[in-house]
């Protein structure tokens, strides 16, 4: 019986890894349970169970909430970096760098919010990291959310926003605040 | 006092603000804020003064609303360091500890976004590289159309595509009515700091009465005379300050003129000539 | 010194196998060697490494004499032929059809220009639409412009873009879309 789980298990390994490896491109989630007809549970634990695998290795796996990703890891970028010809700019902007910040940090946020904590109208540099791919909308009822994409995780070199500097202290922060206000 | 920092340096007015505390190595409180309110409106005072040969560096119209915005609760911050008998409605306390959370706010993401920046593209993850259908190896051609590709299809298609067109940027409704509003916290302060300063030259001549008597009565005490001297130089500090406040308000005032005549063409498309235009 | 060697083998390692992970196809194994400075018995002892670090693996290491390339695994190529037939049947979807119509209606396009008049980045889309032969790439010196493919026209049973309905009011409406935010 648990040794039936654990093949299936491996199986499903076996076969998500080979899925995201064949599309190249980042996968959603909820694709995955669909195609393979898992529940949520299973598949965080195959997820889990590749990102051990894959541990010092040359391929990682990168993840947002609802996104996964087979990328290179970090120990290969500059050979990549070296190999590739176009060199991708490193410079962002002051409002890009907020905005970005914003959405890693206090999680999927709507317009209203990024501008009533930036104090100005953001339009256009929504828009602007739209088109590069860096942040994405989610639709929430009625609300538009922007959030990180799997390519920012992959710009900024880390397999989940969880691995982002001081992002508990952050965390914690935001969640006494929130606590404190509703008081 | 001219600017150092080019006006593009600056990703909004809280930006601007805090940036200002932090050269002057304050922590934002009502009183840092009070300290830089000076500074922040001769800055956006030359938002509206930037010469046209320059506009490049100009903000669009909306944003310098909202650099106006904040100007009008630094105004009531200052307002009430100066005068504290002056005071304060109940809504304009409110916009006064906002803006205090807002900036601390900001400040945290603002710090945030310097992990961001040392991050971006340091060490990048790539993803497999694509390579077209035409380019792979024994690789046959496809066409796999689906059911709903069809010409109406396309059609409905492009002008959803059309209608997501950003909106040429309109002065928000909102922000009018603040800029508005702004006009009037000023007129408002300065008919209740005219009154209150009347009364503080009330204290003040008090005070000179008073210590015109103690100097009759206790003049051969030099310690409390010297204490009177003091009390009398500080007033008299506090009253140069309010009248160049003042002073500086009709500046404000003046540059405010620039933002109401948009105002009179109501909902007009914003050119960012136009704002660029002096209007002093 | 053992560990020594053993930590430059897993360092190599990981370097080929993010590199034959990055490149999604056959690389010569001479190229690898000149890449990496190693030895021909080097990446050998490294590609044995590879291959069985990837048994029972969604991915697995194919080798011929002079080349090695990394793919999906056997056990999985079934599961992604089906996937691969569901996803070429699929309808395209709002956003799918969005970006084609644009690809239709404004004529040949970089991706830049595609995702501009989009306002959100489009390359996920253009690939699945370049892979179902609904649009082909041009190569115009270093530019590539994405155009409809003639199977395509066919399938719409037009002759001519110019046949699309509205096509000269909409082109005007993109070009002045266009002008405005470039200033």
């Amino acid at each position: 019986m648990s040794t039936n789980t654990e093949s299936t298990l491996q199986e499903l390994a076996q076969n998500i890894e080979g899925i995201l490896f064949w599309k190249g491109e980042a996968v959603s989630k909820k694709k995955l349970i669909e195609m393979f007809e898992c529940s949520e549970g299973q598949l965080e634990e195959v997820l889990k169970h590749i990102d051990n695998e894959t541990k010092n290795r040359g391929i990682s796996l990168v993840q947002t909430d609802s996104e996964v990703e087979l990328r290179t890891s970090k120990t290969v970028s500059k050979t990549i970096d070296q190999i590739q010809k176009d060199e991708l700019s490193r410079d962002l902007g002051k409002a890009s760098l907020e905005t970005l910040a914003i959405v890693c940090y206090r999680g999927p946020s709507t317009r209203k919010e990024i501008e009533y904590v930036r104090g100005v109208n953001c339009q256009s540099i929504l828009r602007t990291l739209e088109i590069r791919g860096l942040i994405e909308r989610e639709e929430e009822g009625s609300r538009i959310l922007y959030k990180p994409s799997i390519d920012l995780l992959g710009h900024l070199g880390i397999a989940t926003l969880q691995e982002l500097p001081e992002i508990d202290k952050v965390k914690g922060m935001i969640e006494k605040h929130e606590e404190n206000t509703e008081e | 006092m001219p600017f150092e920092i080019k006006h593009s340096a600056y990703s909004g007015p809280l930006d601007l603000l805090l940036s200002l505390i932090e050269k002057r190595k304050l922590f934002v409180n009502d009183i840092s804020l009070s300290q830089v309110t000076e500074d922040y409106l001769s800055h956006i005072k030359n938002l509206g003064g930037l010469t046209e040969g320059e506009n490049h560096q100009l903000f669009p119209l909306h944003d310098v609303s909202d650099f106006i915005v904040i100007a009008s609760t630094l105004i009531l911050i200052k307002s009430r360091s100066l005068l504290p008998e002056l005071s304060l409605s109940g809504e304009e306390e409110q916009s006064i500890e906002d803006l205090e959370d807002r900036l601390k706010e900001y400040q945290k993401y603002k710090s945030l976004s310097a992990h961001i920046e040392k991050l971006f593209r340091l060490h990048p993850l790539f993803s497999k590289q694509y390579i077209p259908p035409s380019k792979r190896k024994n690789q046959t051609s496809v066409f796999a159309p689906a059911k709903d590709i069809s010409v109406a299809n396309l059609q409905s298609g492009i002008w959803r595509v059309i209608e997501s067109f950003p909106k040429k940027q309109v002065l928000p409704k909102v922000a009018v009515r603040k800029v508005k509003s702004l006009e009037e916290v000023i007129q408002d302060l300065t008919k209740r700091m005219t009154e209150a300063l009347t009364y503080s030259f009330k204290q003040f001549t008090d005070g000179e009465i008073s210590k015109l008597h103690g100097m009759n009565k206790k003049n051969d005490v030099e310690d409390s005379e010297n204490t009177d001297e003091k009390e009398v130089v500080a007033k008299e500090q506090k009253v140069t300050v309010i009248i160049s406040f003042l002073a500086m308000l009709e500046l404000v005032k003046q540059g405010m003129i620039y933002a109401n005549q948009h105002n009179d063409f109501g909902d007009i498309l914003m050119e960012s000539q136009q704002v660029g235009t002096p209007r002093y």
